[in-house]
């Protein structure tokens, strides 16, 4: 598929839309419809559709194995940070109310950051999955 | 006075020793070998009589060290059987067996100082592994497996009877009872299993042999005797017992009579010796219960001793039937005599220990007045003593046929164990005064008494008769006599071809049908009942199948 | 019957029946009706034993089999 | 402080070490954190095991949320007699894996594997722990897919098969369960097991709430393996690496029997028929076809691990039984069973796990007279063996002892001579492997082998001498469970 032009061509259009998608997927997941989960799986589309036109190799060099292999781990690590975090605030785990100066503040910064997490373990797994399908047979 | 020994009991000395025996070597191994049961056997004289000490156990109070008169009368037989056994067994190069010897024995001193149920439950399951492992570690694996499972539905049985029980009265406590309910009813089956009463009096016969030749001494000690204790202790006077014990006297007496193999002939001849002990149990009396621990006291000594000899035999010669054996009186003259001091004293035999035990089993029926009963087992005595005092050694050691085996002679251990026992034996004979202090009860019976001798020498002397009348007939033939037994070993060897046969016509003209219905149905169960026992390899399809029948049989009941 | 077997027949006779007269110049203490009396044992040891004889050969006509057992 | 979060500190720490091992993606320093995270779960187990002792139930809000909107984690004496068995075994677990793991597992998986067996613990744990009937459907499903990836690491290509066969399964019985809340869902609008209990009592007799407890029930059969559904099970054990095996025979099948408790007892009501659903006769005839036929089919198995596999089903049968009687006896007769089980089934996996370790099979046929070479591995083996049976003097005789109380007291005889008689069947199957391995000459294989590496034997005769202590004075146990039997039927611990 590398080869045909139309493809290519509007691959790259989408690309960054697609991308920058996610992002507001992910920002506005406080506000609207969205969050880590949604984001992370848009943002996995763009790199999987990438690795579809390009082939495996080089989308693996722009996102290599061992980098989604910290990533999946990485975002439950996040997750998990933010949790404990109120431990040490006097909370119980996953209250953010004491996050910021005031509880409302202080559940929209945990929220935040543990969809944060969310997403990283999202996007790297769908894109390990893809991974896997893609490489069977050759490892 | 009994705490200070604490948990000493001599089971535990004779279990540990078995435990540690494997980790031992060389010369420390046959010294602990034959040093526990010494230490087990002085234990059993050092613990006081007394109640015992009592051990919560799960808000159950326990008391598994409990020394009383009759703990200590089976204690003694047990240790003296145990310490023969290991003296005997000093050549034996089976650790496991060994082993398992010590753990066996152990058990059996368990359960005569047990003084709960619990306890001797344990000790009665304990002593299940220890024989079995006996039987295995000889080889025969097929024999021990169908052993094994006879003592599991013995132990079954009588922990099913305990659990009622305990559930019924709320205690563990050892008290004599009558069997009048199905709890009672079934401890009584399971001691009764042990104790070699029919039906299933076959599986005596059937293992015991299957043994090494230092094997079988311990066996034949323990497993049916720590059974009479226990009905000694559990239905002292169940008259049901009377009746047991009258039928095993015969069958051991019949089948001990046509029986070819000598171990396996010593094997018919526990079951009839345990009769005799069951009908004194069944009587019930004072008399008669000490008779009965006297009797198994007696039969341990001898029986082992006899099963000594038989091991000498199978030793020298790689050979124990009596068809194939003869003249060996020349040979092993050691032998001969200890065989015939065994054979003799099951005989009763005036100067012998049996002499003694038998007399006061029939003085305590005649106390009582059980004519039927006192004339039936003075009619297998003399049968008794056509089997053992009279066939036995006439063809294994001195009839002139057979082949005579080069003489080997035991080594010295076998025959310092096969000289203790006959001491034992003559000495309780000679002078059965020594055994008032163990059983008091029998100070008063006659046993020495010029009418009493004279009336056994008469029924020996007239069996004896009979024997030289008779004697082709009583030649042995190799072969097997059939026993219940069979319905387990070859019922369904034969069945199940024979049901095969049976059905082909019917399944010809089924097939013939052609149903295709009926052909699928009939595969479908087919192989559904083939893969319910081979569950291991379903398709993933059947277990939804179930899971989905399973919540419709569910909501269907529920909507009913 | 062999000759060995006769006379050992015949001496085991002649001492039951010295142990019969033996019994007349014995207190006796039998215990039921019958036991008491003189060479009572000598005739029931001849006629149990006998007994005994025929109910095994009986058993053994009917069950004993020539072969050994196939797992034995 | 950490003592106020020690429900949460249950998942938290096998989570987070989760997470270390399969970052560090180095084997060693992955069976390093597992070991501390297992070790640091237990402490945590032990502690609220202590606190559910002296203050009794211990209630938990996730995020500060009530119970209402958020999830609620309840540690009661029934959870904590769970927690603590499952995380000391993932401990000892953990002790025996890594030479094992080494053997059996190639060294780019190992992290991995140290990663899926702390995720599979968290679930676990995470299911006793959680008061929330959809969170327990979740923890069912993170310990389930960690299960499944564990069975697939097995060296044998029938690993695979096993485990995409137990997925198939595990999500059918998962569905089945989730459907069943989403019914209770529907009916008392909230999925906290404490409001569910409280709602339920003004909804009886309604018919969704039946065919709700019909798809949980048959969803959690399911997932402990009650027959006939444990057709995945003897597959699944067999084929699994050794120490995976271990954790899941000793736990997963007994934390889905504390959910099956939870719902008959605490959901639906201490009188465990439901409406016209005899469930305890039909409860009581499964568990008594479990003690039969499996058991059965384990004499007629040739490889051990399959033959203590099909056990564990029969075993399964006798603990289900304790729940099915619904009485006090019985029921810590049965909860005792799966305490008793979970150690003496552990110690047999990995004495048969060190056996692999050692003579590189399973088969019985190759293991003659394996003992003469490895005594205390086979010993531990013959303990557990003999525990199976129910003999005096090991554990399985003290649970064996309360089912059949148990019985008696609900009037069924002839159901405590039918559980004595099953006993039958392990005395077959455990004797024909004692045979082989102790009285048979030795075959070339066993000839060949060493005594198994310290690192393998004393985890299994921790559990082996447990096995042994705990049926000599048996307080403990049985006092942990008398009282998760009482709560359970909802009187005071």
């Amino acid at each position: 598929m590398r080869f045909d032009i139309v493809l290519r061509v509007a691959t790259k259009f989408i690309l960054a839309p697609l991308l920058l998608f996610a992002l507001y997927v992910q920002f506005h997941g406080d506000y609207g419809p969205g969050g880590g989960f949604q984001a992370g799986v848009i943002a996995a589309a763009a790199v999987i559709l990438y690795g579809l036109i390009v082939g495996l190799a080089p989308v693996q060099r722009l996102v290599p194995m061992g980098l989604l292999e910290v990533m999946i781990p990485g975002g439950v690590l996040i997750y998990m940070a933010v949790g404990i975090a109120s431990f040490f605030l006097g909370d119980n785990f996953l209250d953010y109310d004491h996050l910021a100066h005031d509880a409302v503040h202080g559940q929209e910064w945990g929220v935040f950051l543990v969809e944060i997490g969310v997403f990283v373990t999202v996007s790297s797994t769908m894109v390990a999955i893809f991974y896997a399908f893609a490489g069977r047979g050759r490892s | 006075m009994t705490e200070s020994f604490g948990p000493l009991s001599p089971a535990l000395v004779l279990i540990v020793a078995g435990l540690l025996l494997p980790l031992v070597r060389g010369w420390l191994r046959n010294a602990l070998f034959l040093a526990a049961p010494v230490a087990a056997l002085a234990l059993v004289w050092l613990l006081p009589l007394g109640p015992g000490l009592v051990v919560d156990w799960l808000g159950l109070g326990l008391v598994p060290l409990a020394p009383d008169q009759l703990a200590r009368i089976f204690g003694t037989a047990f240790g003296i059987a145990a310490l023969a056994g290991a003296l005997y067994g000093q050549s034996q190069e089976n650790v496991a067996e060994k082993a398992a010897a010590l753990i066996y024995a152990g058990a059996a001193q368990g359960i005569a100082f047990a003084g709960d149920l619990a306890s001797l439950f344990v000790f009665w399951e304990v002593m299940a592994i220890g024989s079995t492992v006996v039987i295995w570690s000889n080889g025969d694996t097929r024999a021990g497996l169908r052993y094994a499972l006879i003592h599991v539905l013995g132990g079954i049985l009588l922990f099913a009877g305990i659990a009622a029980e305990v559930s019924a009265s709320g205690s563990v406590a050892l008290q004599a009872v009558r069997a009048d309910s199905l709890g009672r009813w079934l401890m009584l089956a399971g001691i009764l299993v042990n104790a070699g009463a029919p039906p299933l009096s076959a599986w005596v016969a059937d293992a015991y042999p299957k043994a090494s030749w230092s094997g079988t001494v311990f066996l034949s000690a323990f497993t049916t005797k720590a059974a009479v204790l226990v009905l000694i202790r559990l239905f002292p006077g169940e008259p049901a017992l009377l009746w047991f014990g009258l039928a095993m006297a015969v069958y051991g007496m019949v089948y001990a009579l046509l029986e070819d193999d000598i171990r396996r002939l010593l094997s018919y001849s526990i079951v009839g010796q345990v009769g005799f002990m069951l009908v004194a149990v069944g009587l019930g009396s004072e008399l008669a219960l000490a008779a009965a621990a006297l009797h198994a006291f007696a039969h341990i000594l001898y029986k082992a001793l006899l099963m000594m000899a038989a091991g000498a035999i199978l030793k020298a010669t790689g050979e124990t039937r009596l068809s194939a054996l003869g003249g060996l009186a020349a040979a092993m003259p050691l032998v001969t005599a200890a065989m015939l001091v065994g054979a003799f004293s099951l005989a009763a035999v005036p100067l012998t220990a049996g002499f003694v035990s038998k007399s006061a089993i029939m003085a305590a029926l005649a106390a009582d007045h059980a004519g039927l009963f006192w004339f039936a087992l003075t009619a297998v005595s003399a049968g008794s003593f056509l089997y053992v005092g009279l066939r036995l050694p006439w063809f294994a050691l001195f009839r002139p046929a057979g082949k005579a085996p080069e003489p080997r002679d035991p080594a010295w251990s076998m025959k310092a164990a096969m000289a203790l026992l006959c001491g034992a034996i003559l000495a309780i004979g000679c002078f059965p005064s020594v055994l008032v202090p163990l059983v008091p009860e029998i100070s008063g019976v006659a046993i020495l008494t010029p009418d009493h001798v004279l009336f056994q020498l008469q029924l020996l002397v007239a069996a004896s008769c009979i024997f030289v009348m008779v004697l082709p007939l009583l030649r042995p033939r190799a072969g097997s006599t059939l026993d219940v037994d069979w319905l387990w070993r070859e019922l369904p060897r034969k069945v199940l071809p024979a049901w095969a046969r049976f059905t082909r016509p019917g399944r010809a003209a089924l097939a013939v049908l052609e149903d295709p219905v009926r052909a699928r149905l009939s595969a479908f169960s087919r192989r559904f009942a083939a893969e319910l026992v081979n569950a291991a390899n379903w398709r993933t399809g059947q277990i939804a199948f179930w899971a989905t029948t399973l919540i419709a049989a569910y909501v269907l009941i529920a909507a009913l | 019957m062999e000759r060995s077997r006769r006379l050992a027949l015949m001496a085991l006779l002649v001492v039951l029946a010295l142990l019969v007269v033996a019994d007349f110049f014995v207190e006796d203490h039998g215990s039921f009706w019958i036991d008491g009396t003189p060479g009572f044992a000598a005739w029931f040891g001849l006629v149990g034993a006998a007994l005994a004889v025929v109910l095994a050969q009986g058993w053994g006509l009917l069950l004993r089999r020539t072969e050994e057992r196939a797992d034995d | 402080m950490i003592a106020s979060h020690l429900p949460v500190l249950l998942i938290i720490v096998p989570l987070l070490g989760a997470v270390l091992a399969a970052l560090s993606r180095h084997g060693f320093v992955a069976w390093l954190v597992a070991l501390l995270a297992s070790a640091a779960t237990m402490a945590v187990a032990f502690a609220l095991l202590w606190r559910v002792q002296a203050e009794g139930l211990i209630s938990y809000r996730i995020g500060g949320w009530a119970p209402e909107l958020g999830i609620e984690y309840r540690i009661d004496a029934v959870s904590a007699f769970i927690v603590v068995l499952v995380s000391a075994i993932a401990f000892l677990t953990m002790i025996y894996a890594r030479r094992s793991v080494l053997a059996e597992i190639s060294a780019e998986r190992v992290a991995w594997f140290y990663t899926m067996l702390l995720l599979c613990v968290a679930g676990l744990l995470g299911i006793a722990a959680t008061g929330d009937a959809f969170n327990a459907f979740v923890f069912l499903e993170v310990s389930s897919l960690a299960t499944y990836t564990l069975i697939a690491l097995g060296r044998d290509r029938r690993a695979l098969v096993a485990a995409y066969q137990y997925l198939i399964v595990g999500t059918i019985g998962a569905t089945l369960y989730v459907i069943g809340v989403g019914l209770i869902y529907l009916s008392t609008g909230t999925l906290n097991i404490g409001l569910i209990v409280e709602r339920l009592a003004s909804l009886q007799g309604s018919r969704a709430l039946t065919v709700a407890e019909a798809f949980i029930v048959v969803g959690i059969a399911l997932k402990l393996a009650l027959f006939p559904l444990h057709a995945w099970l003897p597959n699944a054990y067999a084929y699994a690496p050794s120490a995976a095996t271990v954790l899941l025979a000793s736990t997963a099948t007994k934390v889905a029997v504390y959910l099956l408790a939870r719902y008959l007892f605490t959901v639906f009501g201490g009188d465990i028929d439901v409406g016209a659903i005899p469930i305890s006769a039909i409860l009581i005839g499964l568990s008594v076809a479990a003690m039969f036929i499996p058991s059965a089919a384990a004499i007629f198995q040739n490889d051990v691990k399959r033959i203590l596999a099909l056990s564990s089903v029969g075993q399964i049968g006798y603990i289900t039984l304790g729940l099915a009687l619904a009485n006090q006896t019985g029921l810590t007769g049965g909860l005792l069973h799966l305490f008793n089980h979970a150690l003496m089934k552990g110690a047999a996996f990995m004495a048969i796990g060190a056996v692999v370790y050692r003579a590189g099979t399973a088969r019985l046929d190759d293991l003659s007279g394996i003992g003469r070479t490895m005594p205390w591995t086979v010993a531990a083996l013959t303990i557990a063996g003999l525990a199976l049976i129910g003999v005096p003097g090991t554990s399985g005789f003290v649970s064996k002892y309360y089912l059949i109380l148990g019985a008696l007291e609900a009037g069924l005889g002839w159901l405590a001579i039918l559980i004595v008689a099953s006993s039958l069947l392990a005395v077959l199957y455990v004797g024909r492997i004692v045979e082989v391995v102790w009285f048979r000459e030795p075959a070339a294989v066993a000839r060949e082998c060493r005594e198994a590496p310290l690192e393998l034997l004393l985890p299994m005769w921790i559990l082996a001498g447990a096995t042994i202590w705990f049926g000599i004075d048996a307080e403990w146990p049985v006092g942990l469970a008398a009282s998760a039997a009482r709560v359970l039927l909802g009187g005071a611990p």
